[in-house]
């Protein structure tokens, strides 16, 4: 009981010091703007593990952080072997193949017309379709290996990315589409110097959404079939052996991963677009 | 009208022929070794050295054993549109609304879990991301353990969510609704915060210069301002919760599109998977149109040119 | 009456007929039982729901209760409806496997989350590492829920269950001569399967220990009642089926391999066959199962209780 | 304090009180300096235009006014207070360079928006709304949306936007800019009206040399880069000024004063 | 063809032809007229002012020119092509009303975007850049982004962009509305040397009187609702014109003229 109510007060004071860190301009420096988060993380981990002790939850139905990351540490080469298998050749290759799938297609869309009125209606409903569903005729076409969890991330990514894009693109007002006019520019010298960095911020937009739905979809994928290593596999067996310490440490994995691919294309997001409204801040 | 028909009605044959062409080769091992165990004689050796050798290869070798068995297999690879729409007809039109055969059937329990959830992850997006937008400390605090919280296969997590929701009393169609909300609430909070956040410094500022309370800048200003944006993200939202549903319904295994599609995996019945997908995105294309006819109306509502 | 909830191991079909013939004949209500039948799938391991406090007992194949054992949930075995082992790998027999032996550089598809063990067991025994395909080791796939490994030949050699997978091989048209089976049996690597299980710290409670006793005599009727009835018996586990997805003709058959696993068992555990399994176990590759001999895992009060009162 | 400004009683007390205002804009390549040593005090009522070279720094001084810009140092001071505690009291009416109608709402929307915020009665809104639509000649657009309306229009309804509600400070950076000569000089006359009625302090922007002389009590001539105030210059014609004024010696003289000063501070570039 | 037309002897091959022209808006609470039948035609070399009310279809006019918008009837041509065929021959430089700069592109790449458009040498384009920026007085700012710049500064970015490529027609629509007189008078010397040194044919929408007289051979005044011409002013000044004209009895003439149109074109209102 004592670690419930540690955990509670624990919870009010990282509240209180980070209100207190972020009023009156303190949030400039860079320091507060790192320190912020990472207290709102430990002191989540912390109650969690406060409340795992205290309230005695059965380790095979939640364990405690200080587990996990023991696990964590000592398995690092099993699971380097599940992050090259489900991330770098599942998730990292399917994602670029869908990113520049979808890129194509919104071009091909916003330059023809009839495709646009044909393909787009069809593509809203082909987008619908709920990948998870694929994923099983994935692996039945493609096999077991990182190729069939790639086909599913391509198809999970395409239509976010096809929509942003799209959308992206259209994201001119009209006086800059008429200055383009008056100039004479080719369809291509308007879509090079106008459209796509206006569409830059939607491309962002998808790219994260897309980014991590591949994360998603290769692990899920796994699920359907896979070697005997991956980050799905990993949390499937582990869990069927109720080691969700490893289960966690799994799970670890592919949050870093997608944490880190996704600051990456942050931190592109705000080289790239830092004249946009929403970066200038 | 003729307009719109047109160029989807070609796109739409086009891809049907094609689909129907893909699932010659698609199709063709095992149209080859069915014919094999009839008694037919077979170019490219036996099942396993064939299995060397490339499709295409193996239907330019036998193409009339390969056209024979290509759309009519019972366990096809690719099932030809026509099995499908079969299959589609059957158990959508062939069984008693109520059976637990009928596809409807499955399609309602799917259909309430999603709305279940959409409506609690959107919520829970909005209010998140109003909370981003007016505290400095949610917005560094919150935001990125947002993010990372995508980035945890929820879905790998399933069973598990299941179970212990299940071990708290919590039963039925709210488990799938929290799975569905938490692939929702995502793209929810990321496209408001960004819409919330795209009125220009100078609307603000005039905002500002007649003190207009935060409440006042928000209904005013931001919320209208971000419309287009919440609609958007709702699109994406409302078909992520589908694919929360059915992913929560794959282990549970009570009914519902995400059960149907798994027993059809479980006894190879891939027609039975195809027709639960048709029927899925059938739902899913149903919901996206009706998140795009709210957002005409409230956008002719709002002025905003056609 | 007293409400019992009872997770099964796997999706609602013929296995756990027994089960469902007490429901719905009124075998449960006779001995004043309320029963809630929750199915299974695929990655719901019932040993985490009864840990977590969603079932009163389980059905569980022991290697899994084992292995939870040692993970701090105590589970323990009060009765055992079936007597033999229904695991086996099935192969094509034109890659030329006719022995074990051959089994060495092949791809074989094996069911993970807990149901590897006995596989696993068996490949050391054999000497084979699980590594990737060499002159001494195989190449292991996480099999999906289905066949088609087999069929579309990803995979020389599958794990069946004799009552369901392998059928569905042959309903896919293929002739029982094209294939090789092995069972586990035969192997000498047999663990027994569909066991019920309940918390160690339940049985201290006599209340719970009469309920269970109730919930075993009722369930073992059922089947009594489904291995003589086995068409209604598919019929029952049909109608029970929320998916709609399962056939009669299916369901039937498989009625009828059951019954053949469960031969003449009492529900009794045979405490040989138990150790027999711990042995298999312990006995398991370069990661095993069990690290060391479990004490406790089953116990008889219940089976006792059950079967004096007659 | 500036010796002119002891001079004259009301500024005594002044309603904005500016010592030594500097602000320097951080850019990627270096600080741009928008204004240095500002000093000035506008007593209450008085009409003070702006004048001077694009990029001088009238906007941005206008925005510390407004407590939307804090000044890097020196002090400003509103009423006796600091600019943003007036901004609290509603003591601004602002109307920007640029439109910036919300696309969202009708003209009468926009219009409107203020007196939402600031909780007027229904009734009341609805009369002051048809009373500044009526003054800037849009009556007839009330219903339309902003970009079904021409620039100088939007304007229009911008500068009516500002004047609907009673705020006792009206800043106003080139509200004329887009109009033409004939609706400028009928919108000059109503704000000389307005201005004697309500009697506001107003700080005005403006490009126009004419205008500035034709409204001011005081003129203040800016230099740029460094954005400072290079002159000051009172205006000795009375308050109740027809158009006809601008013909007088007087009128020009003062007219000349100031394009002198806006000259001097061009060469110096 | 209008009577004046055929007096003059360049106006025998108008490069801009309009008879007739009339636009008609739809929009939800009925159609509105922006233009109606304007007829006029415009000499190769000629600098032609539009002047008049906002709101009078003076940027509708322009935008017709510039195939930017389609007349609902009438006919217009231009260099005796329709509009459109002699903007894919890229006749215009157009300065828009708004300044429009691309929020990615510093003001040196604004500038070259056309000259990338129309594949201008690399050495020629940082040439050209590097003058018209001159020309504006911004050349400290090249490497700015546009919201670091005044909303007069960006005007001047803008013409500085128009200005940057030979185009043989020169739409501009206010162009001088943000700046102040004497930058103003400066970039009014400048274009009317450009003007005089490269004989582009100028269309000229602004407010100021002054301006449209100093500047043009002809002036174009409208009316509004529906917006239609309503005198057609020829200048008999020089083509020679040092700014010290603006004080001639000539000049006062015809601003006087003008004035009067203006005014006219107000009443019927
Ligand atoms: N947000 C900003 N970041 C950097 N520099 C800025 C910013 N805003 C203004 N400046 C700079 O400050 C100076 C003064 O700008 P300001 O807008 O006050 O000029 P102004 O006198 O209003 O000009 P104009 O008559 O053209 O509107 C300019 O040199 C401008 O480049
Ligand atoms: N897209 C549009 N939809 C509907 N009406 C429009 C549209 N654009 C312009 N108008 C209307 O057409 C008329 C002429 O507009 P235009 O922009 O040509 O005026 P202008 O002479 O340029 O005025 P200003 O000097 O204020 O810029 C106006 O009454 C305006 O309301
Ligand atoms: C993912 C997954 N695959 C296989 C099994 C093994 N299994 C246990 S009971 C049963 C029924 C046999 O038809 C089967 C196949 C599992 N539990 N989970
Ligand atoms: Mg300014
Ligand atoms: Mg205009």
């Amino acid at each position: 009981m004592t670690l419930v109510i540690l955990a509670l007060v624990l919870w009010l004071a990282a509240w209180g010091l980070n209100g207190w860190l972020t009023r009156g301009g303190r949030d400039r420096s860079s320091l507060v703007r790192a320190l912020v988060p990472l207290i709102f993380g430990t002191t989540v981990l912390a109650v969690w593990e406060l409340l795992v002790r205290g309230l005695a939850v059965p380790p095979a139905i939640l364990p405690a952080p200080s587990r996990i990351a023991q696990t964590f540490v000592a398995s690092t080469g099993l699971l380097w072997g599940d992050f090259v298998q489900t991330i770098l050749k599942g998730a990292l290759s399917g994602l670029a193949i869908g990113v520049a799938a979808a890129l194509i297609a919104a071009i091909l869309v916003d330059r023809f017309d009839f495709l646009r009125r044909g393909l787009l209606p069809v593509g809203h409903f082909m987008a619908a379709l709920p990948i998870v569903g694929i994923a099983p005729i994935m692996v039945m076409w493609f096999g077991f290996g990182w190729q069939s969890k790639a086909a599913v991330v391509v198809l999970m990514v395409f239509f976010p990315m096809l929509v942003n894009a799209v959308a992206g693109l259209q994201d001119t007002t009209a006086q800059q589409r008429d200055l383009m006019r008056t100039y004479g520019a080719s369809y291509w010298q308007t879509l090079r110097m106008l459209r796509v960095p206006a569409a830059l911020p939607f491309l962002f937009n998808g790219l994260k959404i897309a980014s991590t739905l591949a994360m998603i979809g290769a692990i899920v994928a796994e699920f359907f079939g896979s070697p005997t290593q991956g980050v799905g596999f990993r949390i499937a067996s582990a869990n069927g052996a109720l080691r969700l310490d490893m289960v966690w440490s799994a799970i670890l994995v592919g949050a870093l991963a997608g944490s880190t691919v996704y600051g990456i294309i942050t931190l592109a997001e705000r080289a790239v677009t830092f004249w946009h409204p929403s970066q200038r801040t | 009208m003729r307009e719109k028909v047109l160029p989807v009605l070609t796109v739409v044959l086009g891809i049907l022929a094609l689909w129907y062409l893909a699932a010659i080769p698609m199709n063709v091992r095992e149209a080859l070794t069915a014919a094999e165990r009839a008694g037919a004689v077979v170019e490219g050796g036996s099942a396993t050295e064939r299995q060397q050798l490339p499709a295409l290869r193996l239907v330019l070798l036998n193409p009339a054993l390969a056209l024979e068995g290509a759309w009519t297999q019972d366990r096809p690879r690719l099932p030809a549109p026509h099995q499908v729409a079969a299959e589609l007809w059957s158990s959508v039109a062939g069984q008693p609304p109520g059976s637990n055969r009928s596809l409807l059937r499955h399609a309602g329990i799917t259909l309430g879990a999603t709305l279940a959830g959409f409506a609690i992850g959107s919520l829970a997006g909005i209010l998140l991301a109003v909370g981003i937008v007016h505290n400095r400390a949610m917005d560094l605090s919150v935001m990125p353990w947002a993010i990372i919280s995508q980035t945890i296969p929820i879905v790998a997590l399933a069973p598990m969510i299941v179970v212990v929701l299940n071990s708290v009393g919590v039963q039925g169609l709210l488990p799938k609704a929290v799975i569905s909300a938490y692939l929702s609430f995502f793209p929810v909070a990321v496209g408001m915060v960004k819409g919330l956040r795209t009125p220009d410094p100078m609307q603000i500022d005039l905002m500002r210069t007649w003190n207009a309370s935060r409440a006042q800048i928000f209904w005013l200003l931001r919320l209208p301002a971000s419309v287009p944006y919440l609609f958007a993200s709702l699109k994406v939202a409302v078909a992520a919760a589908l694919v929360g549903t059915i992913v929560g319904e794959l282990p549970i295994q009570r009914g519902g599109l995400g059960a149907r599609m798994l027993a059809g995996s479980y006894y190879g019945q891939t027609t039975q998977i195809w027709a639960a997908l048709v029927m899925a995105a059938v739902l899913a294309a149903a919901l996206v149109w009706f998140m795009g006819f709210l957002e005409r109306r409230t956008l002719r509502a709002m002025g905003v040119p056609a | 009456q007293d409400a019992v909830t009872l997770q099964l191991k796997w999706v609602t079909q013929a296995q756990f007929a027994g089960y469902y013939v007490a429901l719905d004949q009124g075998f449960y209500a006779e001995e004043g039982l309320d029963v809630t039948i929750l199915p299974g799938g695929p990655d719901i391991a019932p040993t985490q729901v009864i840990a977590g406090g969603g079932a009163d007992v389980i059905v569980e194949w022991m290697p899994a209760a084992l292995a939870a054992r040692e993970q701090g949930v105590p589970l323990v075995n009060i009765a055992q409806p079936f007597e033999n082992s229904g695991m086996q790998l099935t192969c094509w027999a034109d890659t030329g496997i006719q022995t074990p032996q051959d089994l060495a550089n092949r791809t074989l598809g094996v069911w993970f989350s807990g149901n590897e063990y006995p596989f696993l067991s068996w490949m050391s025994q054999l000497g084979l590492s699980t590594d990737g395909k060499s002159e001494t080791g195989v190449e292991v796939l996480k099999q999906g829920f289905n066949v088609d490994p087999l069929l579309q030949r990803q995979a020389d050699c599958i794990s069946t269950m004799t009552y369901n997978e392998y059928w569905q091989v042959i309903d896919a048209g293929v002739t029982p001569e094209e294939l090789v089976n092995f069972r586990y049996e035969d192997q000498g690597v047999a663990t027994l399967e569909d066991g019920l299980y309940v918390l160690e710290q339940n049985l201290q409670d006599p209340a719970f220990v009469d309920r269970m006793a109730r919930f075993v005599r009722a369930s073992m009727r059922g089947w009594d009642w489904a291995q003589e009835n086995p068409e209604q018996a598919a019929e029952i586990v049909l109608e029970y089926d929320e998916t709609g997805a399962q056939t009669l003709e299916h369901q039937v058959r498989m009625m009828g391999e059951i019954a053949k696993l469960i031969g003449d068992s009492t529900g009794v555990l045979d405490e040989a066959a138990a150790q027999r399994t711990v042995d298999t176990l312990l006995a398991g590759g370069s990661d095993p199962v069990i690290t060391k001999a479990p004490e406790g895992y089953f116990t008889h009060v219940v089976t006792d209780a059950a079967f004096a009162q007659q | 304090m500036r010796a002119t400004a002891t001079t004259l009683p009301e500024r005594d007390s002044p309603v904005i009180a500016a010592k030594d205002v500097s602000l320097v804009f951080g850019t990627a390549d270096g600080p741009v300096q928008a204004l240095r040593d500002v000093t000035l005090s506008v007593g209450a009522g008085e009409f003070v235009s702006f004048i001077g070279p694009s990029g001088c720094g009238k906007t941005t001084f206008l925005r510390c006014v407004a407590a939307l810009e804090t000044p890097t140092s020196g002090t400003l001071t509103v009423n006796g207070m600091d600019p943003d505690a007036a901004r609290r009291a509603r003591a601004y009416g602002y109307v920007f360079q640029a439109a910036g109608l919300y696309p969202w709402r009708t003209i009468e929307g926009n219009v409107r928006l203020p007196l939402e915020i600031m909780n007027y009665p229904k009734a009341e809104q609805a009369e002051r709304v048809a009373r500044v639509l009526e003054m800037v000649e849009l009556s007839g657009f009330a219903r339309k949306y902003p970009w079904q309306l021409s620039g100088g229009m939007q304007q229009r309804a911008s500068i009516a936007r500002a004047l609907a509600f009673d705020a006792p400070i009206l800043l106003m950076d080139e509200p004329f800019g887009a109009l033409d000569e004939i609706v400028r000089d009928r919108l000059n006359e109503e704000l000389l009206r307005l201005w004697a009625r309500t009697g506001k302090t107003t700080l005005f922007v403006t490009h126009s040399i004419p205008e500035a002389v034709y409204l001011s009590t005081r003129i203040v001539v800016m230099s740029p880069r460094p954005g400072r105030i290079t002159d000051i210059i009172e205006s000795p014609l009375p308050r109740e000024r027809p158009l006809e004024i601008r013909d007088t010696p007087e009128f020009l003289a003062i007219a000349h004063r100031v394009r002198e000063g806006l000259r001097a501070g061009h060469v110096e570039v």
